[in-house]
């Protein structure tokens, strides 16, 4: 049993995959020499080179299409986009060619390529450098989507991501890479579509995303301080998303909240919402509550930034109004 | 260059079978007998028979939403294309992509695109696992005029020279993208001009002769397999129909078509064929009855063939 | 009063618009002399000639661009994208540039621009020309969402959409464009955020977005004639969303279907239904139910295409499913 | 072409104007008085100052993520920067933006951008209002080395020589992208190179000499209120410090750094005008005195205003 850093484990991850697989390499800016802008890629080059650690131009279009264009030549490339806001200069290449190519051919081609991409808000990065866009990526078939939350998480998910014949936006949350957590000396690759209970219990189910999932822990504390006695539930993949779980806890719990940093309008909370609501609205005791960001673009300044972000605080608040 | 016999056969059999396709499109589109639309290559067929003559099996293309020319000339099945396009489950795709999406992976075909640009990326990262594991191979991305403005073209000419990777660009200047002239669409008129601008050859052909285009691609393309990188082959040329099937093309003139149409491709490989004696005009007669029964078999298959069952929708999504 | 057809309709809005404000002008593909790859503009090339009525070349991040600058530097652009599949080249100059910008400059600027892109299946376009993407635009602070269903509608919503100091994301349904309807000769401009309830009903509530208002109207009828009184929802902008209609709505008839035809999974009626929860729960008899695309790229032959469409009978399957 | 007195002066001073608030932020943010991240613009002072100074207020500009010397430039107010760098609610956006996204659209600034090659596309727009309402204006996109690769970049490139608009495009050529120096993301050496793609003039200045930018955009500023269309100007230039604070820059050669270090532009234009007579040691050195002030006054203006409240979140997300 190892304590490692989420980004050691996505570091361990990469390494053991390359070494396994001489099929995989990894394309991006600064993912050489450098090790990436947050330091994922750090040694890797000087393990395996430049052929398979390789540093591109500023063109994410580039980036993601060449990816997509190996992979269906054979190769299963992890491609690094320095944030994932940058998904806007490339998105056609991922949702209209990599995401459909296997449908629109009929089945006759695999595009096994990750898409990395660091997601959130916390480092005062403002408006283009912190977003969380998950809800856009888990709408669109073709794609899977993966969300890690602690180490241990990041090292099986990213295995499991590179293994993927199906293109995998593989989204991290930057403020977790310094989080320390255990991964055990067997982990392995964590298959995708099975939530995780973090915590067991009988009042109130908490599904938590990402950086969320701390929150929610730290809130089913509180809240156990005063009697409430929370279940919480990280799904660690959106798409495919184990409702199963959620319904299970659901069931026994009588009561929902769902939180994720992103902007709560459109988010992937309220398509877990809306499957509850469809699916078993009768064993519900309260409301369904969703945690979110305001419906604002990132601020930069420190106060407006903390503001913004959602926190235990607010999960705590959650559960109480719809208790009260 | 002395261009051997057999390939010259080659090239007219891949203009004259691209030729009897998109004619017979036409037709059927007229009839409503397609669904969705269709871009057609009539007048073309030089470009992408020239192009993908000077190609193997393995290597790969990217092709573009007037795609049939360049999947005929790369040897895809003309039955597997029609029931395609019919959209029929014997299709390619089963008949979920239709025209704009027929590919074959196995031909190095990886797809027609319905994203104007969508493709320069997708070549670049072919010759990416081409250079990756040191195959003698090359991948070639044909664009047209209008696609050479878009972001991704460019991004992927400058990928594909800053790594020296085995890509061949192919644009395909017919002058227009839809209604646009290229006196609107850009400042200057050779699209070659913009190869510089990657260190790499840039090279002008007249895209209706079809030897030009064999000659200059060849070229081309054993510089890549040199490992000496990319190069752009601007070849011009003119679609004979409107940008879909139904385009009243009321923003060109007539005139100016045909005089296009004058400069036919196939008469002219042809005539010179006749004049060398490399074909005499009964064999000539004889391999366009021969690929006009392949054609008819072709349409056979795709009408007898069963349209797809709605359950199919679902599959394909994942692997 | 004239009968008029959808396309008409965003015709004459754009004619008396480019009429009454000299600031406002036209630019997209083929959109001048030729009238639009749909005809949406029509005549206004030979009225405003080249100068406000301009073709650019095929780069729709350049077209939205500078729709951005010029509407920053006092403009009044309307853009066009041929098929709203064509975002993901452009993406980035919408959601973290004409969005953002005016939050990120402390509200110091603003950017009055529309961007009209139709949607929808239907005409056999295939996976990458028949997409509905309305969820992932609402989910961006600073953009507006648009989704006309009748003529009028989509002559006052575009005027509404032109005049607005933000920008405006306008969504046609190509199947649409040759619907006929009344248009009022008063007609004028419909404020955003302003529901409209198409048939009053008291059983169940069904929300529907663009072109699948038609097919709850349908479903109404049918549903009618087995005893249930369907009330039909518009909210004919998603972004605002007037959600105290609907829940006006549910509280009268205490049960709710949300209808589009973009894909279900990660969808604007996850949103509707995810509020429901959360505002009214108590007041729901029946589960929610969403009617929307199956989680598949759009194919291409029709048989699989009209399996692909959500319609009527999609609608009426649920409102039976959730009173069984 | 001979450079007034008051011109030179106007140039020295932003030049050193920003030599000083850049290193009072690299200061600051070392003592972890700053949130975020911040791009210092060191080294590269003459670009912006030579640029801007053929600019009048009604110019337009689009900055970048190294927009700070670009701001100041254009007529940039010191202590709205600063407050802004410091996420207070006096500064130019509330606190909202921060270093990347400050912007001044009264002075023609329509912002930082962290976004690289995000600008383009807004310059052109701006350029299509001017020429929209046949103003004597023109807008300037600074964009890098690295944002010239950006499909972006390209599209305003080919949209603005399309349409003759009045845009100035100067590069900052310093070398890298980060830590990715231009021999691996691109296969020339000359960004200037790209400019006849697109049929504009395309020169090459030497970036740290102040007066050669300025001769160089005046003339492409010239031709484009004239217009007569849109120029490219690369000006070769280097950055001193790691791409952002915090950056150890591992990537470049020490002696690199110092060559260039020693091409400063400052003391090189000071020599200059001491040479000339157009300052004595003096006057130079009670102007410096001066901007150290305004500076000081900045940072106190700052240091005093107060933070956001967080109910202002809500605030100017719709007008
Ligand atoms: C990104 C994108 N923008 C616009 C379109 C619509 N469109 C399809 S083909 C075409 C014209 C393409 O012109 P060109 O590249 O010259 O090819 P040609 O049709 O002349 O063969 C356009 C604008 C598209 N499919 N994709
Ligand atoms: C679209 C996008 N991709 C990547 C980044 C991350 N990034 C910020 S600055 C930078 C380097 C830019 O290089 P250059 O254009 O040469 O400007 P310089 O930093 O040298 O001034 C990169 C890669 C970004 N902000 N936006
Ligand atoms: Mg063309
Ligand atoms: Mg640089």
């Amino acid at each position: 049993m190892a304590q490692k850093t989420y980004m050691q484990a996505l570091n361990d991850a990469l390494r053991e995959e390359m070494e396994r697989d001489p099929n995989v390499l990894i394309i991006g800016e600064d993912v050489g020499q450098f090790g990436g802008c947050f330091g994922v890629t750090k040694g890797l080059f000087d393990q395996f080179g430049e052929k398979r650690v390789r540093d591109t131009p500023i063109t994410e279009s580039a980036i993601v299409g060449a990816a997509t264009g190996a992979a269906a030549a054979g190769l299963r490339p992890v491609c690094e986009l320095m944030f994932v806001d940058f998904i806007g200069v490339s998105m056609d290449q991922l949702f209209n060619q990599a995401a459909k190519m296997r449908y629109m051919f009929g089945g006759k081609t695999t595009i096994p390529m990750v898409l990395r991409a660091p997601q959130g808000a916390g480092i005062g990065a403002a408006a283009q450098h912190s977003q969380s866009l998950e809800s856009w990526f888990m709408h669109i078939p073709g794609l899977k989507v993966a969300m890690p939350a602690t180490p241990e998480d990041a090292y099986g998910l990213l295995l499991t991501a590179i293994r993927d014949d199906n293109p995998v936006v593989f989204l991290e949350h930057k403020v977790l890479y310094g989080v320390e957590g255990e991964v055990p000396d067997n982990a392995g690759a964590i298959p995708f579509g099975q939530a995780k209970i973090c915590r067991e219990g009988t009042d109130v189910t908490i599904v938590a995303l990402s950086k969320m999932v701390y929150s929610a822990l730290e809130a089913a504390e509180t809240l156990a301080a005063k009697g409430i006695n929370a279940e919480v539930i990280d799904p660690r993949t959106v798409s495919p998303l184990d409702m199963d779980t959620i319904i299970e806890s659901v069931k026994k719990t009588h009561s929902l909240v769902v939180a994720h940093e992103a902007v709560k309008t459109g988010g992937a909370g309220a398509e877990i919402a809306a499957q509850v609501a469809e699916e078993i609205i009768d064993y519900l005791d309260t409301p369904i509550m969703r945690v979110g960001a305001p419906f604002t673009p990132v601020p930069f300044s420190p106060p407006l930034e903390e503001a913004f972000i959602p926190g235990a605080e607010d999960i705590v608040a959650a559960v109480e109004q719809i208790r009260s | 260059m002395t261009i051997s016999k057999k390939k010259m056969i080659e090239m007219y059999t891949t203009m004259y079978r691209i030729r009897q396709f998109e004619s017979k499109l036409q037709e059927f589109f007229a009839a409503s007998k397609i669904p969705g639309f269709v871009h057609l290559y009539l007048g073309e067929e030089a470009v992408a028979a020239g192009a993908c003559a000077a190609l193997n099996k393995e290597d790969y293309i990217t092709s573009t939403h007037r795609g049939h020319g360049h999947l005929i000339a790369k040897g895809g099945d003309l039955k597997l294309m029609m029931a395609e396009i019919f959209g029929k489950s014997t299709g390619y795709c089963k008949g979920k992509g239709g025209s704009m999406h027929i590919a074959d992976v196995d031909l190095g075909i990886l797809g027609a695109n319905g994203i104007v640009g969508g493709g320069g990326p997708i070549a670049t990262g072919a010759g990416m696992a081409i250079q990756y594991r040191g195959e003698d191979r090359v991948a070639v991305c044909f664009f047209g005029d209008g696609a050479s403005n878009q972001g991704t073209t460019q991004e992927a000419l400058n990928l594909a020279s800053a790594w020296e990777l085995p890509v061949v660009f192919v644009n395909e200047n017919n002058g227009y993208g839809i209604s646009c002239p290229i006196s609107k669409s850009m400042a200057i008129t050779d699209i070659a001009d913009r190869a510089a601008g990657y260190d790499m050859p840039g090279v002008i052909v007249d895209g209706n002769d079809v030897t030009a285009v064999y000659e200059a691609i060849t070229a081309a393309v054993a510089r890549a397999r040199k490992g000496e990188g990319p190069s752009l082959v601007e070849c011009k040329t003119y679609r004979w129909r409107g940008h879909f099937e139904g385009d009243a093309c009321t923003y060109r003139e007539k005139d100016e078509v045909d005089e296009w149409i004058k400069k036919d491709p196939i008469p002219r490989c042809a005539q010179k064929m006749l004049d060398e004696g490399i074909l005499t005009e009964k064999e000539l007669d004889a391999l366009h009855a021969k690929i006009d029964t392949e054609l008819q078999e072709a349409i056979t298959f795709a009408e007898e063939s069963p349209l797809p069952e709605p359950a199919d929708l679902f599959e394909d999504v994942y692997a």
